[in-house]
């Protein structure tokens, strides 16, 4: 299993050197190029997975902003929980999750994934998608437009562009 | 290449004989870096557009845009997946074979990388001339074979396994229609150097090899045919077949390694067009200049000339146009077709293409005796092929439109606006 | 044949077997005792007069003092229905299993089994179906009482709004576990005993006097936001090295075979489906279907809410389709009511519903092609659905969970300008159905792929349940719009869409997949019938102020993009169903998946479950 | 094919087939290539926004126009999952009754538009909004009342001056949006 591994370079970043003029133009060089190329894991568990597929379609197409869908998580670096998560499922979610390589993104899609929405009252429902994994950003909706989700990956390739990335190199390696 | 270090030797130390000088070997490895470095960017540059122009062509197909955002047009998108990838986590699954792992993406980098040796871009351009190219292609393209079960085997997954194996069935099998369609060029051309089989034709469509007879024209369409399932292009895709296998032998990979598989198959499509082209297509010909002009240029001049660079970049662009016609059409195979079946797969390699392409060699040895070189009844072939595959380019074109006119009126009446929007109009 | 002389015939022939009658419900059902069931079933079954050969649906329903065991039948020969009953004790008590003579009952008991803990005796393979293997209790019984953790996984959500502490949101906060569906609720306003539930922060904070500006403040227990990659991951359970649960607990490894897991996660497995593969190479030896990934307790939650609460669920059961949802649970609730619906609302139904139908198909035709490799089709589809999309929008506001009738009648009115755009549409979209048609469907690769595979006959096809277009790909004319008319269908001209062995055999899954191509074009000529005949008028039924239906029980259908879509309600004169099943026809076209699957090869296996448009949330509802 | 085919002709035939089919297969996606794609660039690269290309019943986030509200929580009890919380006291100073909550769990909510069919009093309304991405969920909890305000006693299907609809939503979103994340 590849999943403790992983979190342990999620710990938190120390302040290291002073910022560096260089790094913070490289950043922003590099950043710009990694949040044109944000691959999103074709994950759908409900209903939001078809609208996840028209996103993906053509009237609003993803693939203009170069986010292009992988079947494995192993290629992804975003993971759009586009559903439902029933106790059943909820493992499997943590393990896709621990599978993707960092530097890695989650959208909660939708009001099950935010908070179980609709099906919080009923008894095999995970309420959120954040009870098994950290979600960076949450999209309401029920199911949300694929314009609304197109947002979200707007909201994601901000993040990305005000990632500190050298910092993190040192860090993690 | 051994002549520039030579000249290096020389001009740098001083040492007239660089056989006994004891450093030379290492000015050797040194410019033999330098050149791979200058190769691999080189191979980069011509699969990374590609991607883009693939995601862009198949975006029109499918009725919506493709990467328009990262750069002019979205052209930089090959760019920003290439460095992303290189900034992702290292990851090798915990039950993965490590040393295999690592291995297999070079191994398959390798071997697509190694074709390009020899594929004869220009006149003078090749990086070597080989008398034994054809058989060398073949020969370094089955470094993919064992790349790709390698990756299968050491991911320690059985999705990867699968695909691992089905492509070694697969590349195993479909090297043998390869190899027959190119012997129909290899018995025309008289030799297996891949300049040699581009200056045995010309510059006039009339000259190509795929006008010469019917089995040649047959022969074009299966080693296109054959080399689409060696590149693991749809329909013959089943290795990384995404419904079935999920991603195949590359399920495990990420970062970096997936990369190497990504830019191998884009390569790869490159390698296609390029043997389709040279053997085929007449190559870089020039109409109407011959090969030996060009060469008698470079021996006037004594090394170079404006007027023999001039010829190269033609003999090149010509190269590269008919090359990107083919990796066109591929790329539109590849956004039409539904995907084989293993068994339909081998069904369609030993029961079909093999047959065909030994009918081809047949065919072609008996019009090699039978109807003399440059006779008239040659050229009455090469002519009535000639209409053939321009009736079936205006057939093809006819249909398209056929396919526009149909919808033409009632996408009027439902949007109010007209639906043509040719491809050269930018978004 | 009606219910009174089925009756006549079973106490004539079982005498003391056949306890009751009741003919009084809108579906009349005959009690019979436990122990003979399986021979009464039989006798239905096999009786040439009678020729139940299809069951519809197996439903458990916990009585309190027992269990019941509903059956019902149908005969698609003589075109009559009955219903069974059977009563057992809750603890315990076992009934014969039916399994061998409608295959379909196999995967009806196991799911009867999970959740409501029916033994049945003689089932071939009893285990959970929906829930996992180690979950404890069984759901749908009326004293059930969710743990509130799973796995680790508590079910307590104290962020958003139950954190400012709302009254109105006690009552869900209890119910968030699983405690007020557990008894019949005395009272909705009183907080009750579960508040004491309520973790104190958020106790503390539920005085309805504080202002919510100091509400703000109120310390949140589940802080979410921070960013997982550059951020601490505090608030999540430490990530020790975790196994999870593989829920196919029965599939021991079979020597000589390889085993894969396809599924929750696969790209073919639309939504979240598992399957256990066996395979030998590429040959499937066996294929396990295991389901319940999407199990989320759609019948539980109807129990505990208002007819009319119930309605946005239903927009869920078959998202693709969700316009039927709502039809028949509507049809379900009217009929309880004896309501009738105005006609124009009627056609608005109709209209709705058959463009949700092509809407449904080609998701389900596109997503074939797509597991068959081809991703253009299915674009091109998905733009043509943008458009219905678009046009639903302007229906009823959504686009996908539609939400668009009530009972008696729809949300909202079609207007003129609704019907134009879907004239143009229409005009452009049957041009585009033969584009499709050159590009994929009769496209050889694609053919030969689908042609001959997985056939399955007749008999088959009914006695695993299947229904809908899957059931007409075989050669069995039964479409609930022509069989048991309902709506307006009767007025209106269409062909019933049947198997005709298209490219290959009858019943394989070229034909099912061709069905849905021509069941496009029948639905748009229902269309065009639909715009010219639409009346005008009302769209809403008066009703009363609160829906409060008398004790009554109601099987109700229609005819979803999947099939019969049936609902089955049990009434007990409050304002909320004392029992709601719903029969789905993915569920029975998934069972039939292991039966097909010995020899076919992976690659058939993904061109099956297109085929069979199988969607995961009918499948588990 | 029940009757046996000549082997020789079904063997051509399949290749016939085979090229036929994939020739007309390339003709129809060769021809899309010059049909206009039917993408519309969100974000920006828009005529007008796509919130004015919806349609008008439109089921978006919901507003409600305090101005307007009764405060019978109708929507509140309607509502199948209990996502809109409002709270009305009495004032002891001026005995008229105050809302004092009105919030909206957007994150929560289904989009169901049960709860603005059940008000009576136009005050419940779905925009035509959906952008509401958050990086924390309690920022999608929609706060409608700043400060106690008296309700409205506008009597059922009496006219209500509300504001448009979609007016009041963005100022409140913006208000929870920019709390503190977290």
């Amino acid at each position: 299993m590849t999943g403790p591994k992983l979190e342990q370079r999620i710990e938190p970043e120390e302040e290291l050197a002073l910022p560096n003029v260089l790094t913070t133009r490289l950043d922003l060089a590099l950043n710009w190029f990694r949040k044109s190329s944000v691959w999103y894991l074709l994950f759908a568990t409900a209903c939001c997975g078809i609208e996840l597929m028209q996103t993906g379609g053509p009237r609003t197409d993803l693939d203009r902003f170069g986010a292009v869908f992988r079947s494995s998580p192993r290629q992804s670096d975003l993971l759009i929980v586009a559903g439902t998560i029933t106790y059943k499922m909820a493992d499997r979610v943590r393990l896709i999750y621990n599978q993707m390589p960092q530097p890695k993104y989650v959208i909660a899609m939708g009001s099950c994934a935010n908070c179980g929405g609709l099906f919080t009252p009923s008894y095999s429902v995970v309420n959120g998608v954040d009870k098994i994994i950290p979600v960076d950003f949450y999209l309401p909706g029920c199911p949300p437009r694929p314009e609304a989700l197109n947002e979200a990956l707007i909201k994601v390739q901000e993040k990305i562009q005000g990632e500190p990335w050298f910092k993190k190199i040192k860090v993690a390696r | 290449m051994r002549q520039i270090a030579d000249w290096i030797i020389l001009n740098l130390f001083g040492v007239a004989d660089a056989g006994s000088w004891p450093y030379s070997w290492l000015v050797y490895l040194g410019m033999m870096v330098f050149a791979a470095v200058l190769a691999i960017t080189f191979v980069a540059i011509f699969a990374g557009p590609v991607t883009w122009v693939e995601r862009r062509v198949a975006g029109r197909i499918m009725s919506r845009l493709g990467p328009n955002r990262v750069g002019p047009q979205g052209f930089l998108q090959w760019l920003a997946d290439g460095l992303k990838n290189l900034l992702k986590e290292d990851l090798i699954p915990d039950a993965a074979d490590r040393p295999l792992f690592r291995l297999a993406p070079h191994l398959v980098w390798m071997g697509m990388f190694g074709a390009f040796v020899v594929l004869p871009f220009g006149a003078h351009l090749v990086a070597a001339d080989l008398n034994v190219g054809l058989l060398y292609i073949l020969a370094i393209t089955s470094l993919v074979v064992l790349g790709l079960l390698m990756a299968g085997w050491a991911s320690n997954s059985k999705w990867a396994l699968y695909g691992g194996i089905r492509s070694t069935a697969q590349l195993v099998s479909y090297e043998i229609p390869t190899a027959f369609s190119l012997m129909v060029i290899v018995i025309l051309a008289g030799t297996l150097s891949t300049q040699e089989i581009v200056r045995a034709q010309g510059g006039w469509p009339w000259d190509w090899f795929v006008f010469r007879n019917p089995f040649t024209f047959l022969a074009f369409f299966l080693l296109m045919t054959s080399s689409l399932a060696e590149g693991n292009r749809v329909p013959f895709d089943l290795p990384e077949a995404e419904s079935e296998l999920v991603a195949g032998y590359n399920i495990e990979y990420s970062g970096m390694r997936f990369l190497f598989f990504l830019f191998a198959e884009w390569a790869n499509l490159w390698i296609m067009a390029a043997i389709g082209t040279f053997c085929f297509l007449g190559g870089w010909q020039i109409p109407g200049v011959s090969p030996d002009a060009i060469d008698a240029l470079l021996a006037r001049s004594h090394g170079w000339s404006w007027s023999w660079v001039g010829l190269q970049a033609l003999s090149f662009a010509i190269f590269a146009i008919k090359a990107s016609w083919l990796v066109f059409v591929v790329i539109q195979i590849r956004w039409t077709l539904p995907r084989l079946r293993v068994d339909q797969l081998m069904i369609a390699c030993w029961k079909y293409l093999v047959p065909m392409t030994l009918v081809c060699i047949l065919g072609v040895l008996a019009m090699a005796l039978l109807i003399p070189q440059g006779g008239v009844l040659d050229y009455l072939i090469r002519g009535l092929m000639m209409v053939v595959g321009g009736a079936l380019v205006a057939l093809f074109l006819w249909r398209a439109r056929v396919n526009y006119m149909l919808a033409r009126d009632s996408y009027r009446k439902m949007e109010g606006r007209e639906l043509w929007f040719p491809p050269y109009r930018l978004v | 044949m009606d219910a009174a002389q089925i009756h006549a015939r079973l106490v004539e022939r079982f005498a003391e077997a056949v306890l009751g009658f009741e003919q009084e419900l809108i579906d009349p059902a005959i009690a019979v005792a436990a122990g003979r069931i399986r021979e009464i079933a039989q006798y239905l079954r096999d009786d040439a007069a009678l020729q139940m050969d299809f069951l519809r649906c197996l439903t458990g329903v916990d009585r309190r003092e027992t269990l019941e065991v509903v059956y019902h039948l149908l005969s698609t020969v003589h075109l009559h229905t009955i219903v069974l009953k059977v009563q057992v004790a809750p603890d315990g008590a076992r009934v014969d299993s039916v399994w061998d003579l409608w295959r379909t009952a196999e995967w009806y008991e196991r799911e009867a089994f999970d959740l409501l803990g029916i033994g049945f005796t003689g089932h071939p393979d009893l285990r959970r179906i929906m829930m996992p293997d180690d979950w404890e209790g069984h759901p749908l019984r009326k004293d059930y009482v969710f743990s509130g953790e799973y796995h680790g996984i508590t079910a307590e959500r104290s962020d958003g709004l139950d954190a400012f502490g709302a009254p109105a949101t006690d009552k869900k906060a209890a119910q968030a576990r699983g405690a007020a569906a557990a008894a019949a609720p005395p009272s909705a306003e009183e907080p009750s005993a579960t508040a004491a539930t309520v973790s104190a922060e958020v106790a503390e904070t539920t005085s309805p006097v504080e202002p919510p500006v100091a509400a703000e403040k109120t310390p949140r227990i589940d802080e979410p936001g921070e960013s997982p990659s550059t951020g601490k991951a505090s608030r999540l359970s430490p990530p020790t090295a975790f196994q999870p649960a593989m829920h196919t607990a029965k599939a021991d490894p079979v020597e000589g075979y390889i085993q894969l897991n396809m599924g929750p996660h696969h790209p073919a497995s639309h939504g979240v489906l598992n399957f256990l593969l066996f395979t030998d190479g590429e040959i499937l030896s066996r294929v396990i279907p295991d389901v319940g990934y999407l199990h989320r307790g759609m019948e539980k939650l109807a129990e505990s809410m208002p007819y009319a609460s119930t309605m946005p669920y239903t927009d869920r059961i078959d998202y693709l389709a969700s316009m039927f949802g709502n039809w028949g649970w509507a049809l379900a609730a009217e009929k309880l009511l004896g309501i009738e619906v105005p006609p124009r609302a009627e056609f608005c139904r109709v209209i709705a519903g058959e463009l949700n139908r092509i809407a449904s198909h080609l998701i389900g035709t596109g997503s074939t092609s797509l597991d068959l490799g081809a991703f253009t089709p299915f674009v091109h589809w998905l733009r043509e659905r943008e458009t219905v999309n678009d046009i639903m929008e302007m229906i009823c506001g959504a686009r996908l969970t539609y939400n668009y009738m009530r009972i008696g009648g729809v949300a909202r009115d079609i207007s003129q300008q609704v019907v134009d755009k879907t004239r143009r549409w229409l005009d452009h979209f049957l041009g585009i159905i033969d584009e499709f048609d050159r590009l994929i469907s009769f496209n050889e690769i694609f053919v030969k792929r689908l042609a001959n595979v997985a056939v399955i006959s007749p008999q088959d096809a009914l006695s695993w349940g299947l229904v809908g277009p899957n059931l007409r790909a075989s050669g069995v004319a039964w479409d609930l719009r022509r069989a048991e008319p309902y709506s307006v269908y009767p007025e209106l001209q269409f062909d019933l869409v049947l198997g005709k062995g298209w490219r290959g055999q009858v019943g394989d899954a070229y034909d099912r997949f061709y069905c849905r191509i021509e069941e496009m074009r029948q639905s748009v000529g229902i269309l065009r019938q639909a715009f010219d005949r639409m009346p005008e008028g009302e769209i809403r039924a008066e009703l009363p102020r609160k829906i409060k239906p008398a004790a009554n029980e109601v099987y109700s259908r229609v005819e979803s993009a999947r099939g019969e879509m049936g609902f089955y309600v049990v009434s007990d004169g409050t304002d909320k169903p004392y029992r709601a099943r719903y029969r789905t026809g993915s569920f029975t076209s998934m069972s039939i998946i292991e039966h097909l699957s010995p020899g076919l090869m992976v690659a058939d296996l993904v061109a099956l479950i297109g085929s069979l448009d199988v969607i995961a949330p009918e499948v588990d509802r | 094919m029940s009757k046996k085919a000549n082997p020789v002709v079904s063997y051509l035939s399949t290749i016939w087939r085979a090229m036929f089919s994939t020739f007309e297969g390339l003709a129809v996606t060769f021809s899309w290539l010059f049909r206009r794609p039917i993408t519309i660039q969100y974000p920006d690269r828009l005529e007008k926004p796509v919130q004015e290309m919806l349609p008008e019943g439109y089921r978006g986030i919901l507003e409600v126009d305090l101005g307007c509200c009764t405060g019978c929580l109708l929507c509140s009890t309607t509502c199948p999952i209990d996502c809109i919380a409002i709270q009305v006291v009495k004032n002891p100073e001026t005995k008229k009754r105050e809302v004092i909550r009105f919030d909206i769990d957007i994150a929560k909510c289904m989009y169901c538009g049960l709860c603005t069919e059940a008000c009576n009093f136009d005050a419940l309304h779905h925009t035509r909004q959906f952008e509401g991405t958050n990086v924390s969920r309690n920022n999608l909890v929609l706060h409608f009342v700043k400060e106690p305000r008296e309700v409205s006693s506008h009597k059922k299907g009496e006219p209500c001056n509300r504001r448009p609809v979609g007016s009041i939503l963005p100022e409140v979103m913006k208000d929870c949006f920019d709390q503190e994340e977290g």
